[in-house]
């Protein structure tokens, strides 16, 4: 080993970059790969009550994104991305806010979307405005509202499909709104059915307890920021809670609120996509609680029973605006005022 | 009938009046010839004339700030338009593309290190002036290709810059961007380049590229009486003022640095149109 | 001075010219107008109703804002039937207003929608005849007005089931109202000649 | 006080114990002229002359300009371009020892610091050639000539070393405590300053109780352990942890009524006035993953990068960088003549599997550059706008306040080369608005 | 409380541009900027509002007593491009700072059905005077938001790695496809 | 220029909607069937062949600082008609199309021919632009129209075109079916004209981005230049 170095190393094989020279070693492959393994406990218990037919959806729907994240690749003449994982956490993503009991065709329509109008014209990873695994659930909910609003009772691995379908909680509650009926009258699934996930809804957004340990686990790793989440679900606490106490034989316990429908699913994992999600802290509030605020209104007045996926897609349109306008005051400078940038210059 | 009819022409009196008379009041000069100067402009907005675009151009012309053979990507016919509005006289001139002044591709430079950064010569060449030995060498980091809005340069597979020639429209954007100052607009009539910017002497030059002018000075002399090509800095310069078209002549240079190329005969995808 | 009179008196005749113009082409067409507007309601009235000979528009509580227009079609001077619109607040986005017919026994003849903003392909599927159909078969004022997933008789096209409720609904609001202004409606209703200038009972087309 | 952001790199300091060696006298040194910020000096000697250790070679072109001095007694081979560590070749001085390592007869000691006026220790500062070691290699005279206007109160020793591997100030402070001390009370003499605190991580306790143990009476020195925090070092962050002060943006300390100086610049200082030894040479910490033996060596300015390298062992086959510096700022060398310089702190060789590669990949958002920018910017947006060469755009982020601590760079999971975006942006920014003032006072003329 | 709904109505849940399709060409012609969208708001509020006014007045003084509601467009038209253009040569003179900054968008205003949909609104739908100029001002409102959130986006598309065929306009209308779907259906007050 | 290449020129090469980008609010709004696409294009281009021939028949009588009220008059004239007469023999289709009518007046592509072409050309020529780029206009309607019954109601003109077992997917025919349907025909558009220029060997005009620049009714796309102060030299 102790040559000397002339001998030893060829010049022109050394690396010549800029500094700095060493590195946290985090990439995106690993970031994604840890959010793929955060949402694992939500797909098992999605599984575990929706049998193979979750599975099957999720395969198809992970299937379906690599597929087509290849076809863009191709397409557009850019090197593999499939190695980043982020197409297949769309995949799983989008799975996990279907129907179990959606159609194969559904599912890959959807994989298309996502993929292709939700994330390649833009320039692929990193460039897409929007959610890509919401648009192709927004768009699939309003092309196909039949089929992406047939929830299937949970019925426990190995039963296979049952068409039997049975109300979400949130959309019973909704109904019983409308009609006027008072909301004891419809069974709102308790509590605990819901942190553990024994209610109706799309099979990967049903076990609250699972979602929240995956969600810990990004925060824990640095993946996520809390700003978000918290936000989020502080906000709609907030507003469903003010709402309960005016009138509670109207509006349901904000508890309920967070725990079903696809809030922690989409607080934790669908809002933190840090592609479309502001990058600073103060911006990550922001965008929370606006996603909280318009995830209540929605849910409380608007014509859905769920807000989430378009409480986010309206924030992510809002977040170059949030970006710009929540930049960090430069240490030693002075506080930056609103438009001084822009106007009258 | 009656009615609509004074109602509206009423309102069409008014609206008249007050536009009229606003136009008086608040009448602000425009020169029409601007329009009429900008009608003629090819509306690339490249920028080639230094200007912020074709409108801003025209407005110089009017102006009497800027010529218009100041427009890189007019024709002839378009410049002497210009001219006819203006009432000047516009000289007509030789076509001129540019030419990449490198053929150091992988298969002949050598390199120093391996360059792990930013894909732009700009970048790269801050860092020990890039990783060819030639100090002078195409990077191959697509700077200019990324410039030239007529898509007129393409990147060679062995990873260096080539303009095609009926694509490009003379505009020098990418002679800017070039950090290597090796991109030249050049008539295109000449066939006879020296397609290398190299001016260190023979021997480190000829290490660090087959294909390098060693400034021999081999074709210097084969013109000795009528010099067309002049030696200096160790690098020979073709005169393209006077410039030679003999395909022979390229024989002289020991190194291949001195070619013959007939850019009007290659067509909008660079390929021979004829062969030579 | 001359220059802007000579601006503005341009600008003028050219609006003289297009009001004269246009004045005369609606003087051509506000009749036409006129009279497929009302073709457009006598046809809808028609599509409810047994077959008649003649109608008649009796209006209740004029400028109210629960203004209500009773269409009676009558054969020789029998009434066959009576039609009402009625709407409802409760459609999937925004109001949904039906035309109600009923025969001489209170029986419905016939349902149509006049104007909803439901979503294409899904609760406007609605406004096709055979689908209504479904709706009206043999009912009356005492039927349930409810679809199948609410304990009532009608089916509602699966995914649109609140349109469905607001069609329901719609038809519900119209026989209160309905059965409330019987006692103004029974007296007989002045019989109007089919060929008169009424707003309702165009003469135009058959 | 805690600064916002930074990183936590592995600290990696394996030479931390090992104590200063001195590098024997070599065949050949090669001294460039330029090695400090500012102009290079003019050279006084020619090819061929002998010269006597500590001779200078230059003299000062200007006032924010030092000499070099001859490292050793020997004759001047040639004064040519030679390889220079900052990427292309420059003008040097090569010299060939006699062996004798005669010191120059001009050399004398100046005098006691306590006794000479604040005027005379600044010249011999400069006359020394004293630039600062902390890396930026700024004239040390300059600091310590602040403007009239600007009253300094307050003098700060970095004693950081925040960059992982480098341990130069860190043996420097437990070996020549007293020095440094002195060192600090001669500079707060020359700036008329009677208070000066010394910033140390608080991973070099050991450092702290040296210089705390050989505080000379009568002289007011603090001693402040902070958190262990990359970039510790940099001036303004380590004002603000010292003092709570914040140096305005775009602005010096100063600004701020300090001045910051390396703990080595100090003990280079005594050594000038004390000794009348210029600056010839420095510690530097030899170490990295490829290195055979790492350790921190006293070695002569303009010593061949090569002959440090074998002085401890050699490299491994399998060297993928070799950097002058720390490994967040340092600067890669790809030539084995490059010399060392007056602010060559450390020479760090990695191995290939060691060093992180650039990728050009999207920016993902992540949002963890901005939460590692410790001068609060936004280097995704920022980086982007350089990639795309949006200087219009530039404007407002402040890219002139980045301080290429690589922190953003270092957390970046898309391994975007942003240093390098933003070290060429500043360049080009710079460019691109003068052009756009130019114009728009060719526009007003014309108007 | 009326207007108040009437406010929040036309700025979020019947947003000109994003659910009503009106005054499109210009949305997309200046959302590149935000610098030029906030220019295009404040032109667009200011002319909306006295637009809807003073056709309100000619509808509702002149036009209904007199039964020419036939040349309500054509008269609405010959308003609002006048106005317009004397607007624009007032600020031309009066006011060159003002002009650069706001001025330059008033040509574009003429043929933005926005303008002229509003006003016609305000007649179809009975609204008093009060509630005209309230609307007219909220639409304008409405519209500037759309503007703003679609300039923010398009400014970082624009740094965005494309592909070719989608740079420029399609790439700019797919984002208004992506976050319109105007079932998020706020209530429909 | 000829009669042909006058009249081709708006069907394809500046066809109004895929080419010129104007028009867009009907070509949006409209467009959820090929009915009503149609419908609408017919509309316009009577509006546009009549302005287009009374605008260049008054060119030497309206004056220049009043054109643009001038202009919109004339074209306000027509619309009306046109509203008038489909309100009274084409009840059905003039309820669809509602609004939209009377908003063919400030359909740029309207004023933007009066402006740009007929103001300055003959009346012969004036008409074939007229017709020209009024059928170009219908076309693009139709187009979208077309594709948009297609994917969202799963007919064509009314009449199905995949069997029942195709759920049509409504994102198609509700607004925001609008927006991705033109996206994605424009960016089509885009790479025919690209694989074009490169097979005829011209250069490869980028594709235009969406933006003042492309209209002729102001001189809003100088005046940007200014504001933004931006270079163009974009890469
Ligand atoms: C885009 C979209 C449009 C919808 N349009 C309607 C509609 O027009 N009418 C309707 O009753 N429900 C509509 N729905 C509501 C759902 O289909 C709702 O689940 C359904 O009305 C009730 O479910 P069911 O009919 O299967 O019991 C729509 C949903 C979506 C996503
Ligand atoms: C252009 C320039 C001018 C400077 N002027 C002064 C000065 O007048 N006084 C001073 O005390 N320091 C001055 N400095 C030194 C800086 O404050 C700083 O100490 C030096 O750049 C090294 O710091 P760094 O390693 O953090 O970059 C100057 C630095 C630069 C680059
Ligand atoms: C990111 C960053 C980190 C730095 N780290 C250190 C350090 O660890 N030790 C040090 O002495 N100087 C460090 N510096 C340089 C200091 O900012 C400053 O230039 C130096 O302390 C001034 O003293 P000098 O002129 O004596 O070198 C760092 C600079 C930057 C920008
Ligand atoms: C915390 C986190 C959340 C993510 N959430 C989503 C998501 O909701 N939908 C999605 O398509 N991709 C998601 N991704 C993956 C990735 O960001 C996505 O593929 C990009 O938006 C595509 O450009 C997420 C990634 C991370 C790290
Ligand atoms: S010619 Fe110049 S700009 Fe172009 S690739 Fe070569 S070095 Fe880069
Ligand atoms: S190759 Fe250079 S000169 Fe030719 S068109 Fe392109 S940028 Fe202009
Ligand atoms: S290099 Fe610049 S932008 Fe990056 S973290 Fe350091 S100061 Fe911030
Ligand atoms: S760390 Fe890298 S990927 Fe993350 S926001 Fe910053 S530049 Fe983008
Ligand atoms: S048609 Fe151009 S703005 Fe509406």
């Amino acid at each position: 080993m102790s040559t000397p170095i002339k001998e030893c190393i060829a010049v022109e094989k050394l690396v010549v970059s800029a500094a700095p020279h060493v590195h946290s070693g985090q990439d995106v492959r690993q970031v994604m790969r840890d959010v793929i393994l955060a949402l694992l406990p939500a797909v098992l218990v999605g599984i575990w009550y929706f049998g193979v037919d979750a599975a099957r959806v999720l395969i198809l729907a992970v299937g379906g994104c690599l597929f087509f994240e290849a076809v863009m690749n191709r397409l557009l003449k850019r090197p593999s991305t499939l190695g980043n994982l982020s197409a297949a956490l769309t995949g799983v993503l989008l799975a996990m806010n279907m129907p179990s009991s959606s159609p194969w065709w559904l599912v890959l329509v959807g994989t298309g979307v996502a993929i292709i109008l939700g994330k390649a014209i833009y320039g692929g990873l990193g460039y897409n405005p929007f959610n890509p695994a919401l648009v192709a659930r927004v768009l699939l909910l309003i092309s196909f509202p039949v089929q992406m609003t047939r929830w299937v009772v949970p019925q426990g691995l190995g039963t296979g499909f049952d068409a039997a379908t049975g109300a979400t909680p949130l959309g019973a509650a909704k109904e019983a709104a409308s009609l006027g009926t008072p909301l004891a009258e419809v069974g709102v699934p308790g509590s605990m059915d819901l942190l553990l996930g024994n209610v109706g809804g799309s099979f990967g957004e049903v076990s609250a307890l699972a979602l929240l340990a995956g969600g810990l686990f990004l925060m824990w790793r640095g993946i996520i920021r809390w700003q978000i989440p918290v936000g989020f679900i502080g906000a709609v606490v907030l507003i469903t809670g003010v709402a309960h106490l005016a009138a509670p034989e109207k509006y349901l316990d904000p508890l309920i609120h967070v725990l079903a429908g696809g809030l922690i699913l989409g607080a934790f994992f669908m809002a933190t996509d840090m592609v479309t999600s502001p990058v600073t802290r103060r911006g990550m509030l922001i965008f929370g609680v606006g996603c909280g605020v318009l995830t209540a209104v929605i849910r409380l007045w608007g014509g859905y029973p769920e807000g989430v996926s378009f409480a986010i897609l309206l924030m992510n349109a809002a977040t170059p605006l949030i970006d710009r306008y929540t930049r960090p005051r430069v240490f030693g400078g002075q506080r930056r005022q609103l438009f001084a940038d822009r106007s009258e210059s | 009938m009656l009615i609509p009819t004074a109602v509206l022409s009423g309102m069409g009196l008014i609206a008249g009046l007050g536009l009229a008379v606003a136009a008086r009041v608040f009448a602000v000069e425009t020169d029409p010839r601007q329009d009429a100067v900008n009608d003629v402009l090819p509306g690339a907005n490249c920028g080639g004339c230094g200007f912020a675009g074709c409108s801003d151009f025209a407005a110089a012309v009017v102006d009497g700030k800027a010529s218009p053979v100041d427009c890189p990507v007019c024709d002839d016919a378009a410049r002497q338009a210009i001219g006819a509005v203006m009432g000047l006289e516009v000289a007509t001139t030789q076509r001129q593309v540019a030419l990449v002044m490198c053929q150091g591709d992988e298969s002949v430079a050598k390199h120093s290190f391996r360059y792990n950064g930013q894909a732009s010569c700009a970048s790269a060449d801050l860092y020990g002036g890039g990783d060819k030995v030639c100090l002078h060498g195409c990077l191959g980091l697509a700077d200019c290709q990324a410039v030239c809005t007529f898509g007129a340069i393409e990147m060679t597979e062995q990873g260096i810059a080539r303009v095609i020639p009926a694509r490009c429209t003379g505009c020098g954007k990418c002679i800017a961007a070039c950090p290597k100052h090796i991109v030249s607009l050049i008539p295109a009539d000449a066939k006879v380049h020296v397609l290398c910017a190299n001016t260190d002497k023979g021997g480190p030059a000829k290490r660090a590229c087959d294909v390098a002018c060693i400034g021999c000075k081999k074709c210097e002399k084969a013109f000795a009486e009528d010099p067309r090509i002049t030696i200096s800095n160790n690098l020979a310069y073709v005169d393209y003022e006077n410039a030679p078209t003999d395909p022979g002549l390229v024989e002289t240079c020991p190194t291949g640095a001195l070619v013959f190329r007939d850019l009007n005969a290659l067509d909008s995808d660079g390929k021979e149109v004829r062969p030579n | 001075m001359k220059e802007t009179m000579n601006l503005a008196l341009r600008l003028a005749l050219i609006c003289a010219v297009a009001a004269a113009a246009l004045a005369q082409v609606d003087g051509f067409t506000r009749e036409p107008i006129r009279l497929a507007e009302a073709q457009a309601q006598r046809e809808a009235v028609e599509a409810v109703l047994p077959s008649f000979a003649r109608l008649a528009g009796d209006t209740l509580r004029v400028g109210q804002p629960d203004e209500a227009i009773y269409f009676t079609g009558r054969d020789s001077s029998a009434v066959v039937g009576t039609a009402f619109t009625a709407v409802s607040g409760l459609g999937y986005s925004g109001e949904i207003e039906v035309m109600i017919g009923l025969d001489a026994e209170g029986v419905v003849n016939g349902i149509r929608i006049l104007r909803h903003a439901e979503t294409p392909g899904l609760g406007a599927n609605y406004a096709a005849p055979e689908v209504l159909d479904a709706f009206y078969k043999g009912k009356g004022a005492s039927s349930r007005w409810q679809v199948a997933k609410d304990g009532g008789e009608v089916d509602a096209i699966t995914g649109a089931t609140v349109t469905g409720r607001a069609i329901c609904d719609a038809i519900e609001q119209g026989f209160t109202r309905w059965e409330a202004d019987q006692q103004e409606l029974l007296p007989p209703v002045p019989i109007i000649p089919k060929a008169s200038s009424d707003p309702v009972n165009s003469g135009g087309t058959p | 006080m805690k600064f916002k952001g930074g990183i936590h790199p592995h600290y990696r300091k394996v030479t931390a114990d090992r104590p200063i060696r001195e590098l024997p006298l070599l065949p050949r040194y090669i001294v460039p002229i330029g090695q400090h910020i500012g102009a290079p000096g003019e050279v006084i000697v020619e090819r061929g002359q002998e010269v006597l250790r500590g001779q200078a070679l230059t003299k000062p072109a200007g006032f924010v300009s030092v000499p070099v001095h001859a490292p050793t007694s020997g004759k001047i081979k040639k004064i040519a371009d030679y390889a220079h560590p900052m990427g292309r070749p420059q003008l040097a001085i090569e010299l060939i020892p006699d062996g004798e390592d005669r010191w120059s007869d001009e050399i004398s000691p100046v005098g006691d610091w306590r006794e000479l006026s604040p005027n005379i220790l600044r010249d011999a500062i400069r006359d020394a050639g004293i630039v600062g070691m902390g890396g930026a290699t700024f004239p040390t005279h300059v600091k310590l000539s602040p403007p009239a206007d600007k009253p300094i109160d307050l003098l700060i020793l970095n004693g950081a070393e925040c960059e992982p591997y480098l341990t130069s100030d860190h043996r420097i402070m437990l070996e020549s405590a007293a020095d440094v001390n002195e060192g600090i009370g001669l500079m707060m003499r020359v700036l008329g300053v009677d208070k000066a605190v010394v910033g140390i991580e608080n991973n070099k306790v050991d450092a702290r109780e040296a210089l705390a143990v050989s505080r000379p009476p009568g002289l007011d020195i603090t001693y402040e352990l902070l958190e262990t925090k990359y970039p510790q070092g940099s001036e303004k962050h380590l004002i603000y942890a010292l003092s709570g002060r914040e140096v305005p943006a775009g602005g010096l300390p100063m600004d701020a009524g300090i001045v910051v100086q390396n703990v080595g610049t100090a003990a280079a200082c005594l050594e000038a006035v004390r000794d009348g030894h210029p600056m010839t040479e420095r510690v530097v910490t030899v170490t990295g993953g490829a290195v055979a033996h790492p350790d921190n060596l006293l070695v002569r300015v303009g010593t061949p990068l090569q002959d440090v390298i074998d002085f401890c062992g050699g490299l491994a086959v399998d060297t993928g960088k070799i950097i002058y510096g720390g490994p967040m700022m340092g600067m890669v060398q790809f030539d084995l003549d490059s010399p060392i310089l007056k602010g060559t702190s450390g020479v760090l060789c990695l191995k290939d599997e060691e060093v992180s590669q650039f990728e050009g990949g999207p920016c993902i958002r992540c949002g963890n550059c901005v939460d590692a920018c410790p001068m609060f910017l936004v280097p995704s947006q920022m980086g982007l706008l350089v990639e795309r060469s949006r200087w219009e755009d530039l404007g407002d982020h402040h890219l002139s306040d980045c301080i290429e601590c690589g922190s953003c760079a270092y957390v970046c999971p898309s391994r975007r080369p942003l240093v390098q975006y933003f070290k060429r942006g500043k360049l080009e920014w710079r460019a691109w608005q003068e052009k756009q003032q130019n114009e728009s006072e060719q526009n007003n003329e014309s108007a | 409380m009326e207007l108040l709904l009437l406010v929040i109505s036309a700025i979020f849940v019947n947003n000109f541009v994003l659910a009503r399709f009106l005054g499109i060409c210009p949305f997309l012609g200046v959302s590149k900027k935000l610098t030029t969208a906030l220019g295009m708001t404040s032109a667009v509020m200011f002319v909306m509002t006295l637009a809807s006014v003073v056709s309100w007045m000619v509808y509702h003084w002149i036009l209904a007593p007199l039964n020419l509601q036939f040349l309500q467009t054509i008269s609405f038209i010959l308003i609002i491009a006048s106005m317009v253009q004397l607007v624009e040569l007032a600020l031309q003179k009066l006011s060159p700072s003002l002009y650069r900054s706001l001025g330059i968008f008033l040509p574009l205003i003429t043929t933005n059905c926005a303008v002229l949909g509003c006003a016609v609104m305000n007649i179809q739908n009975e609204h008093t005077l009060l509630q005209t100029t309230v609307f007219g001002m909220a639409a304008g409102v409405g519209f500037g938001l759309a503007l703003m959130l679609f300039a923010g986006i398009r400014e970082v598309l624009d740094l965005a790695d494309t592909p070719k065929a989608f740079r420029g306009t399609p790439i700019a209308w797919s984002q208004p496809g992506c976050s319109r779907w105007r079932s998020w259906d706020l209530p429909d007050w | 220029m000829s009669y042909a290449t006058t009249f081709t020129r708006g069907i394809w090469k500046e066809n109004p909607i895929f080419r010129l980008l104007l028009g867009l609010c009907p070509a949006l709004a409209v467009t959820t069937s090929v009915e009503n696409g149609l419908g609408m294009g017919l509309a316009s281009t009577f509006v546009l062949l009549c302005s287009n021939v009374i605008v260049s028949l008054l060119r030497d009588f309206i004056p220049r600082k009043v054109r643009i009220p001038a202009y919109i008059v004339v074209i306000a004239s027509f619309v009306t008609i046109v509203d008038l007469t489909m309100h009274a023999y084409f009840f059905e289709l003039h309820r669809s199309l509602g609004l939209f009518i009377p908003l063919i007046v400030v359909n740029c592509i309207i004023l933007g021919r009066a402006e740009a072409f007929a103001s300055r050309n003959p009346v012969g020529l004036a008409f074939i632009d007229g017709l020209g780029m009024g059928l170009g206009f219908t076309l693009g309607l139709a187009v979208l129209g077309g594709v948009r019954e297609i994917l969202g109601s799963g007919s064509l003109l009314g009449f199905p075109v995949f069997g029942a077992s195709f759920p049509p997917a409504l994102v198609m025919i509700l607004p925001p079916g609008a927006f991705l349907g033109l996206g994605l025909l424009l960016a089509g558009m885009n790479k025919l004209e690209e694989r074009r220029a490169i097979r005829a060997g011209e250069a490869y005009e980028p594709p235009r981005e969406m933006d003042c620049g492309s209209c002729v009714l102001c001189n809003l796309a100088e005046n940007l230049n200014e504001v933004e102060a931006k270079p163009l030299d974009r890469v």
